[in-house]
This record gives structure tokens, C-alpha cells and sequence, in this order.
């Protein structure tokens, strides 16, 4: 599936018969004009955004969300600035049967709370989970965390009643131009750069959680998802990679790993041999 | 992104400029359209990460061109020895072309869509007037490769920047004999042929920001427009790269 | 200078009239034989190692002190497995006439903490330089930080009396082999991927603290210093970014760079303009 | 790390393996020493990051040539188009020649020093002989090339890759007429080289760990070796590649 505001209707047209379930921007309470430009800087092997969550707000997502049903189920990531923002979004959503499930981006600024991030502390993340829980009682709910303190937080999301986990977000990056002397762009860094963080953190988060992870961070291929799944995810999402590659191209590698494997998918999870079975690696 | 790979059957390079033809049978692309490029294949390389966003220079059939100014890394590798890019379809709106006659406004590497325009409008028997920029500070090689691919252009010498756009509209005149002026150029001249020409005829201008997805998703090519008398963004990849004037708000 | 762990004596011929201090490896009270192979990694426009911090031990390095000494100031960076493992690797330091200053590698396991690392909490990064502090109080002590929590750390470790703060050591992250379906590598990510990480925290700590800050983190080029010291960086270590360049060249771009720009190296901090003060940046 | 272009004068391909040979004029190589490579300067691409380690396999006095058996990014990238690498000078401690006789043993990409060894024994007139296993598996054109790049070595075919080591060690056969095994090849060759040599004459392997830095800096390359009783690791950029048989803790 696409990670969360990488994958726009007007593509659509790429990922039929690719993905398993669409995924669109995250959406916001009221409509978000957005970032002055720019909102993009390259980095190494990997991008900086500062998009400032650019969205209609929800009323004017759900009477376009037909335009996003294309047979796959939708899960919509929502945003809020509070706590009852998050779980009024919740809420209007537990009614609308068009919607397969929910992921909280919980990696937003917490106005409440001077500005921090909700994953800053646990205590907050509990506080939003659980209230999101108790306004959508009948549809999966995924909580999508920063890697930083993504441990506890994953704890606290999976306590507080998540369905499933989302690791990881945007790692907090600043580009700086030197020939103008001026800060670039404040934003969130992403790509394969960031793919062996969010391995490490889909790693040690789903060793402790008994709820699916899903791997998010840097998947550029098919081997890329691959490894995600072996490291404990199980699910992938494709976020900057879909930019620069089809996500067709991408899917048909990960069929053909699994084909020369003679794996099933939904195996992998668990495929992950022990590191001492060869020496051979050890020397090589 | 959907990409594909494609021969390389020049590269001529002036100074700090280059001139890439590709082979190209994909979609036939349109005066003011884009197409994003990569130099190697994804496989081999995560750096640079993104492709980058190039005007459709010319297109006759059988090839497109690039004209692309070197900048950095991206563009250094452009120029290189590799014998393929990967590249995309024709992405965008382009210009929109009506009956003329048009005026049509450049300068900098940004000329690039002008060539593959007046070349529609002349098949199409469209009458259409050039006025491009030529800064004295300019390379030489850059004046001789614009006089050679735009033969008919008027070539106007410009000194001081500030006061370039003042002279190339100086040059173009009365903007009354138009029925619409096309600009690509520099953003100083972009801004002054709005102000100068929007309230008179049809402008529009082609405008670039950074781009990542170039097919709507990321939002990342922002270019602030008038959208019901509010202020917000549009997507340059998608509902661009040509605007018309009246639109964007700056 | 250096960063640690990345220049050996074995390479100093490369690096004299080139850094202005010679920083070696960590150091531990006990010598340490590191971890098995693999040791290394590599990522998207980086490495990951897990080298163990293999080292002599602080008794044998002081022997061999001398083989360190090529004319440049000498920082020591040490670590201990608990606070007072730290104050006695400072506390044997302090006497030492050719030790300018120490530099505190608070981002190994704390083993008082079940292994999770000094920098995890701002407390224990108080008691460690506030200890060190007391049993170093005539040399220069700098506190390195990891990126995680870097900022709550920083402040902890300038009020319990660190002279300057080393910003961002390693990140921890995951090498999976999709191939043998192993665990390659856990270790820690440095190189260009995680620059952008790194000139964000050191960003941001510089702005709020008042001692100086080192930046240290994917530094490949001349210009890579130059955007660490506009981000509010006072010097800069060069770590990985030595395994595939000179260090010489990268300096000859950073002159460069100030003979073209008209500046001098240490009016670089400041040299930081507003972002605003250009429409062309925003609108390009 | 110290690293300078070099022109690459020549690529041949014989299934998965490159020969490469480009110009040098810097320190001669050592038979055993490796280089660490680039595909292209650093500030065009930071990915791959690393430069990578290969044995000199072969040196005449002005061109230098490398073995390479493609692998990943960075082998695939050496065998593509460009017209330099950026390459480092020898490094490591290679092969100790005493006078002989030496038997030469390998298999593998890794037979790659042998060839400078070989040659260098042959200037000096030291008597030596190669065993080279040849695996039933291998491609056609892996022992096309090796019989061309040995004309004189003794070719051992193999099937049970288990056994093969067993199999190359009965061909070189009474071990007392040597007063050296030098050997490069597969893991198991190398320990079982070691098992059945190292108490009856001077046993050189030649090892390999992944490497960073290629100078001491990084340890990343860890081997294990006894050290006064102790196991410990040694760097086998600088105390290596080539390691006495009985210091090797494995
Ligand atoms: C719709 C569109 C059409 C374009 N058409 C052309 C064209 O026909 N010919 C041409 O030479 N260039 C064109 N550009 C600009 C071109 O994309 C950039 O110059 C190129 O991406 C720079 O890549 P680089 O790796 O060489 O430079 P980088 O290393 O990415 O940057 C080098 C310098 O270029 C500037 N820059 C980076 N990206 C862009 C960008 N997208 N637009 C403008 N400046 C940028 C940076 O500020 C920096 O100073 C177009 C851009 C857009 C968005
Ligand atoms: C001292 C030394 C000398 C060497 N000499 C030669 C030589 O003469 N000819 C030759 O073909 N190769 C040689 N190698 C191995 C060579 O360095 C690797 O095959 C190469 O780095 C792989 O790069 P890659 O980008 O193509 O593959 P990667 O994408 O890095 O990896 C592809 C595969 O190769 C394995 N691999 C990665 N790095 C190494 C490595 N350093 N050594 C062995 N396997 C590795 C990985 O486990 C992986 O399965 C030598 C290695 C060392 C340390
Ligand atoms: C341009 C862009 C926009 C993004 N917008 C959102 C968003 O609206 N909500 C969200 O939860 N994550 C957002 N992300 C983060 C991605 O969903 C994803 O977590 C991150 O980019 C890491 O994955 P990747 O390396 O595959 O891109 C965005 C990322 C990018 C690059
Ligand atoms: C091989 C290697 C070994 C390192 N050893 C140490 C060490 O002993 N102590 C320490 O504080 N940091 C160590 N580091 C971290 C570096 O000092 C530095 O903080 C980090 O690599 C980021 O900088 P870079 O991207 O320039 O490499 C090591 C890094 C590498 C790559
Ligand atoms: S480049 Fe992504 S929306 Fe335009
Ligand atoms: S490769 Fe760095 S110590 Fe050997």
C-alpha cells in the first residue's frame, strides 16, 4: 500500500492491481492550504518535505471520497491538533462505510502541548489512542509513529487499543543551502536513506508487540520489502519510492523474490533465520 | 513515476549549456510540457534520489530534446558518457494555442519550451513573434546557440538585470497586436510581463518549482494561485507547468 | 577534526596540516576485543557498523600516547558502562598533561540501566557530565550526543557543566539480508544519509544553549562543512566521510569556499541570513 | 583515504567475471596487495558510498589489471561504461616470497593474486606450481579464462563443493616437497589449506573482510587471530590480506 500523502488520486492509474489498499493524504479537521514553497530539498539518497499537510479537511474528503474507491479498501490517516480533534476525525469516520480502517498520524505537532510532537511522550500517544479507540469501536485503527521513541510509544499505542502499528514516519531533517547562506528547508527526511532506521525500528518494535507492524521507510524494491517483512513487518508501504520508481516494478520484484524463495508472502514475517546458523557469513 | 529508458543520440554542449536528444516514440509532447529524467538506472544508484524536471525542448518525430542548463549534480550527469536516460511520457499543460498572432517571451535556459512552440504554431500557420532575452553577462556560447536555434527570434541585449524586463517589453511593443503572449523566462521577467500584459490579452507563463512525483501526489511543486478569491496552492506538475497569468497569485 | 572511532594512528600521514585536533577512538577503563565480523554494512549513502568499540583499554593508550601526538591537541573520548566508570576514565585523564580535552561518548549501553543507552534519559546525562565535570575540572569537556533526545540531553549536559556538545553520534539502525533471510547487521548509521539528521539537531541545540556545538555527521565535502557551521556549528568532525575522500581536499573546499564567499571561518555561525530576505529562493 | 584517477584501458567480459586493467604509474604492487575502487568521483553520486576492495591480479609495469566477479552495485557499475575509476594505491601486506618451491593454491574469483604472485615468482626464478579448482558448476567461461590466465597451472574439476577442498588438496599432494602454500580461494579451501599444511611448511592465506576504510581507521575489517595465547581481531586492511595460516583463529 501507498505510505500516507505520497500517492495522489490523479496516479491512481499506476498502482491498479499493485497495491492492496489506498491510502490518501492525511486529512486534517479543516482544509490546510499548506507550506509556502519550497517544500522540497534532495538529500542524500533521499528526499526532505515540508508539505504542512496540504488537504480539503474532512467534510470535503468524504463528499470526494468516491474518487478514491477503486475496489481497494481505503484506510484514511487523520491528523488533529488535540487530542479531541484526533477523536472527532474518529468519530466521523466510524460511520462511513466506505472507510476499511484508519491510521493515526500521530507524528503532527500537539498544539496543546506547546507545539511538540504527539510522539514525544508515550502518555500522549496513550491518551490519543485510547480516545480514537473509544470513537471508532468498529474499524481497525493504526497508529503511524516517528522512529523516535518508537518503542515505547508502540507499547503505549498497542495498550491504548491499536490495531496495528505504522513504523516509521519522516525522520526531523533541515537542509541548508550554502550559497545563499540561508536555511533551506525544516522538514521531514525520507527515502532510502532512512531504510535501515526504520528497519531497526520495525525490528525491535514487533519483537515486542503482538499486533501487525507496518514497515514503512525508504522501500525502493522489491528486496527492500522483502527485508522489511523479515525484520517483523506485516505489511510494506511505499512512500518517496513510488516517485522515482513504478510501484509495479516494484511489486513484480517482490513476486519474483518470493517465486526463486519458493516463499508466501505471508510467510516472510517469520522467515527470518537465526544469524549463527552460518559461518560462512560470519567470514566470508 | 512511470519511466522508461531511452537512447541517447546526441549530446551538443555550449558552454554551460547542453543540447540531449533522446529517441522517442512515447506520447507526442505539447509546447510547454515536461518530462522528468534520470540518468541511470534505479538499480545501480539512490543518489542523487529524484528525477529531474526538464521542458520538452523540440520533438520531431522521431526524438526529443532537452536544452538544459548545468547546475548540478543532476544536470552534471546529463552531461556525462552514459549512452541511456530514463525518462517519462510528456507530463503537464502546456501552452494553450489559440489563433494568434502570439507573442512569445523568454530568456535563460528557460527559452527551452519556446522552440517546440513556435514550431507548433508555424505548422499550424499561427503567426507568432520571439523577443528573448540576451544579457551581456551571458557566455558567448549561449548567445551563438540561441541565434542558431531560434533563427527568427529578435535578440534582445539586456545590461542590467533589474531593468531587463522593462526592455524586452520595451522591444515586444503593443501588446494589443496579440492575441496572447507565452513566457518563459526568468522569474523577474515572468512577473513583469503579468503585470505589463495581463489585463490586456491572454498571458500565460511557464513556472517551475521543485518536483518529486510530478503526477499530483506529493504536493510538493506548490506554486501559491487565486482560487475563489482565496490565496492557496496549486500543483505545477499537474495543473502546470503553464499557468495563466491571472491565476497565480504573485 | 575527526570524528571517533574513524581515524587511525595508522592514517595520520593523511591528515596532517589538515584537522586541527587529533580525536582517537573511544576508550574503556578495560581493553575491549570488539565484536565479531561482519562489522560493517553498507546503506543508502552510508555505512552501518558495529565495531564493539574495540580498544586497548585506557592504561595501554596512555602508554602509547606519544604515537598520537603529531603536533595537534589531543581530545580523548572515552565511555564507561556506568557513571563512575566515566568519572574514572576523567578523573585518570586529568592529570595527563598531553590530554587538551575529553570528549564524553554518552550514546554506548548504560549497564546500571539495562543496557539501554546513557543518552536515552536527560537524567543520566546529568549525572554522567556532572561527575566527569567534577573529576575533570581543569580541561575542556565536551558531552557527544546521540540524535535521539538531542535536545533535552543538550541542555542537561550544559547546565551540569559540558564546555561544548559533539552533535549526532551514530543512528541506531538494521542491515537485513534478503538473500540468506539473516540479520546482517544491527549497528549505528553514519554518512550522508544522515547529514540532514544531524544539521537539524544541531539546528536546533545551537540555538538554545551557549556553549559551542560540533557538528559531526555525513561531512563528504567543503560545503557540507560550511552548511554544519551556518546551522550553528563552532567546528566539525569529519567521520565516514574520510573512508572515501581526502580530508585534505574536503578543507581545500572549505577554503575555497570562504576565499569566494569573502568570510572567515569563524564568522561562519553567524553567518546565517534570515530565510525571507528572498522572494527568488521561495518562488524559483 | 587516498584516492586518484585512473584511465581504464580495457574491459573484457567473460560471463559473470570482468577483466579490468587501467593505466598506473604509482607504487608497484605487492603480490597479494589489493586497491580499493571507485566507479566514479565522489561528488557525482553518494551512493554507493564505499569504495571496494580487490586484489591486484595482474602488473606490467605501466597498467595494472583486477579480477572481478560482479556481484552487486558497485562490481556492476566497474563493468558499465566509464572511462575512469578512482582507484587507491596498493595496500595491505601481500605475499612473503621466500625461494621456493611454492605451491599456489585457489579457487574462485579469489584466484585473482596468484597471477601477480605467480609472475613475480617467475621473474625471480623460484620454482612454483598452481592447483586451481574448477568447479563442475562454474560457467564455461570461467575456465575459458582461467586456462587463458594460466596457462601452466594444474586445473582441478570439482563436483561436491563439500569435498572439493579435499579433492584440490590430493592433487597438490605430498606437502613437504613446498617450502610454502600460498592460497586464495573459497572459505573452506582456506581452512582446510590451513588443517592439512600448517604444521609442515609456511602456510600465506589470503583473507578478505568487508572494509570501509581500508587504512586502520574504522576496524571494521575484524579477523580473528591468537595474539600472545589470546583470540583477538586483527585489521585485515593493514595487518592483511594475507595472514600466516596459524595466526588465523578460525
Ligand atoms: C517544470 C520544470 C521545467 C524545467 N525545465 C528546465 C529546462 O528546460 N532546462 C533546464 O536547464 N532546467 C529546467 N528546469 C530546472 C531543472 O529541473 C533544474 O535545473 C535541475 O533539476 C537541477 O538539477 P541538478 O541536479 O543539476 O541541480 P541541483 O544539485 O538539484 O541544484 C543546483 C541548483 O539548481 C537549483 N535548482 C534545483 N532544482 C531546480 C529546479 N527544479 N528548477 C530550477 N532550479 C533548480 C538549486 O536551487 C541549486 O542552486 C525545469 C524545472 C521545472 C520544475
Ligand atoms: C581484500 C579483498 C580483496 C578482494 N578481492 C577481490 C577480487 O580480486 N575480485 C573480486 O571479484 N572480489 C574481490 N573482493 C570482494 C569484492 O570486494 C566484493 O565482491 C565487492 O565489494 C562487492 O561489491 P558489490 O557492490 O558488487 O556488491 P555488494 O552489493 O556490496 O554485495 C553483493 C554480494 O557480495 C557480498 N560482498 C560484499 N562485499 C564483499 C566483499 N568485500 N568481499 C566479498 N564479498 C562481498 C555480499 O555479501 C553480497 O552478497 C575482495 C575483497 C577484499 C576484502
Ligand atoms: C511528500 C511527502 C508527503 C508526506 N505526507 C504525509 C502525510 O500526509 N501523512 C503521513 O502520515 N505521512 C506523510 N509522509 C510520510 C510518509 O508517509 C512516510 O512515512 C515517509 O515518507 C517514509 O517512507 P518513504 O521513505 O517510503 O517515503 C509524507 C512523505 C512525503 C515524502
Ligand atoms: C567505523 C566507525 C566507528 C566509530 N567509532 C566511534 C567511537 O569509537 N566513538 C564515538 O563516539 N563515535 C564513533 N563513531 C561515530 C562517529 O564518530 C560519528 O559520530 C558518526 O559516524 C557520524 O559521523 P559521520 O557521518 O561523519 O561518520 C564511529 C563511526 C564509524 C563509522
Ligand atoms: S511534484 Fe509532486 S505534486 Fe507536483
Ligand atoms: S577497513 Fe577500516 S580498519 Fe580495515
Amino acid at each position: 500500500m501507498p505510505a500516507a500523502g505520497t500517492l495522489g488520486r490523479e496516479a491512481f492509474g499506476e498502482v491498479k492491481g499493485v497495491y492492496g489498499a489506498i491510502l490518501p493524504k492525511t486529512v486534517t479537521p479543516k482544509p490546510r492550504a499548506g507550506n509556502p514553497p519550497p517544500r522540497l530539498a534532495e538529500a542524500p539518497a533521499g528526499i526532505i518535505n515540508s508539505i504542512g499537510l496540504q488537504n480539503p479537511g474532512i467534510e470535503r474528503f468524504l463528499e470526494d471520497l468516491d474518487d478514491y474507491d477503486i475496489g481497494l479498501p481505503i484506510i484514511v490517516s487523520v491528523a488533529g491538533d488535540t487530542v479531541a480533534e484526533f477523536a472527532e476525525l474518529c468519530a466521523r469516520l466510524a460511520g462511513e462505510s466506505r472507510v476499511a480502517a484508519v491510521e493515526l498520524n500521530l507524528s503532527c505537532p500537539n498544539t496543546e502541548r506547546g507545539g511538540t510532537t504527539f510522539c514525544a511522550r508515550a502518555e500522549t500517544i496513550s491518551e490519543v489512542v485510547a480516545a480514537c479507540r473509544t470513537a471508532l469501536p468498529d474499524k481497525p485503527l493504526f497508529a503511524k509513529l516517528a522512529n523516535e521513541g518508537a518503542l515505547n510509544n508502540a507499547l503505549a499505542s498497542e495498550e491504548a487499543g491499536a490495531d496495528a502499528l505504522t513504523l516509521i514516519n519522516t525522520i526531523s531533517a533541515l537542509a541548508v543551502d550554502p550559497h545563499t547562506r540561508r536555511i533551506f528547508l525544516k522538514g521531514g527526511l525520507s527515502g532510502p536513506a532512512i531504510k535501515p532506521v526504520a528497519l531497526r525500528a520495525v525490528y525491535e518494535v514487533s519483537r515486542v508487540v503482538s499486533v501487525p507492524v507496518i514497515g514503512c521507510g525508504g522501500v525502493t524494491s522489491g528486496t527492500d520489502a522483502v527485508a522489511f517483512m523479515l525484520a517483523g513487518a506485516s505489511a510494506v508501504q511505499v512512500g518517496s519510492g513510488g516517485f522515482v520508481r513504478e510501484p509495479g516494478e516494484i511489486l513484480e520484484e517482490f513476486a519474483v523474490y518470493l517465486r526463486d524463495n519458493e516463499l508466501k508472502a505471508q510467510n516472510l514475517t517469520s522467515a527470518l533465520r537465526s544469524r549463527d546458523e552460518s559461518q560462512e557469513a560470519m567470514l566470508y | 513515476m512511470r519511466l522508461q529508458r531511452a537512447e541517447i543520440l546526441s549530446r551538443e554542449r555550449f558552454g554551460n549549456h547542453l543540447l540531449l536528444r533522446y529517441r522517442w516514440n512515447g506520447c507526442i509532447p505539447q509546447p510547454g510540457q515536461f518530462v522528468m529524467v534520470r540518468t541511470r538506472s534505479f538499480a545501480a544508484a539512490l543518489d542523487p534520489f529524484l528525477c529531474r524536471p526538464f521542458f520538452v525542448h523540440d520533438y520531431d518525430g522521431e526524438s526529443a530534446a532537452l536544452l538544459v542548463e548545468i547546475r548540478g549534480r543532476g544536470t552534471s550527469l546529463l552531461a556525462g558518457e552514459e549512452e541511456e536516460v530514463v525518462v517519462s511520457e510528456p507530463l503537464g499543460r502546456g501552452f494553450d494555442i489559440g489563433n494568434g498572432p502570439v507573442a512569445l517571451v523568454g530568456g535563460g535556459v528557460w527559452v527551452s519550451p519556446l522552440k517546440l512552440l513556435s514550431r507548433r504554431l508555424a505548422g499550424r500557420g499561427i503567426p507568432h513573434e520571439l523577443y528573448l532575452e540576451i544579457p551581456s553577462t551571458a557566455p558567448e556560447a549561449y548567445g551563438d546557440v540561441i541565434s542558431r536555434i531560434f533563427p527568427d527570434a529578435d535578440l534582445v541585449p539586456t545590461d542590467d538585470p533589474e531593468r531587463a524586463p522593462e526592455k524586452l517589453l520595451a522591444r515586444v511593443g503593443d501588446l494589443s497586436r496579440y492575441s496572447a503572449v507565452c513566457a518563459s523566462g526568468p522569474l523577474s521577467t515572468l512577473a513583469a510581463v503579468k503585470r505589463a500584459a495581463c489585463e490586456q490579452v491572454c498571458v500565460q507563463l511557464a513556472v517551475r518549482e521543485r518536483m518529486a512525483c510530478a503526477n499530483g501526489s506529493c504536493h510538493g511543486c506548490a506554486v501559491p494561485v487565486w482560487d475563489g478569491g482565496g490565496r492557496t496552492y496549486a500543483r505545477a506538475c499537474i495543473s502546470g507547468p503553464v499557468f495563466l497569468a491571472e491565476v497565480l497569485a504573485w
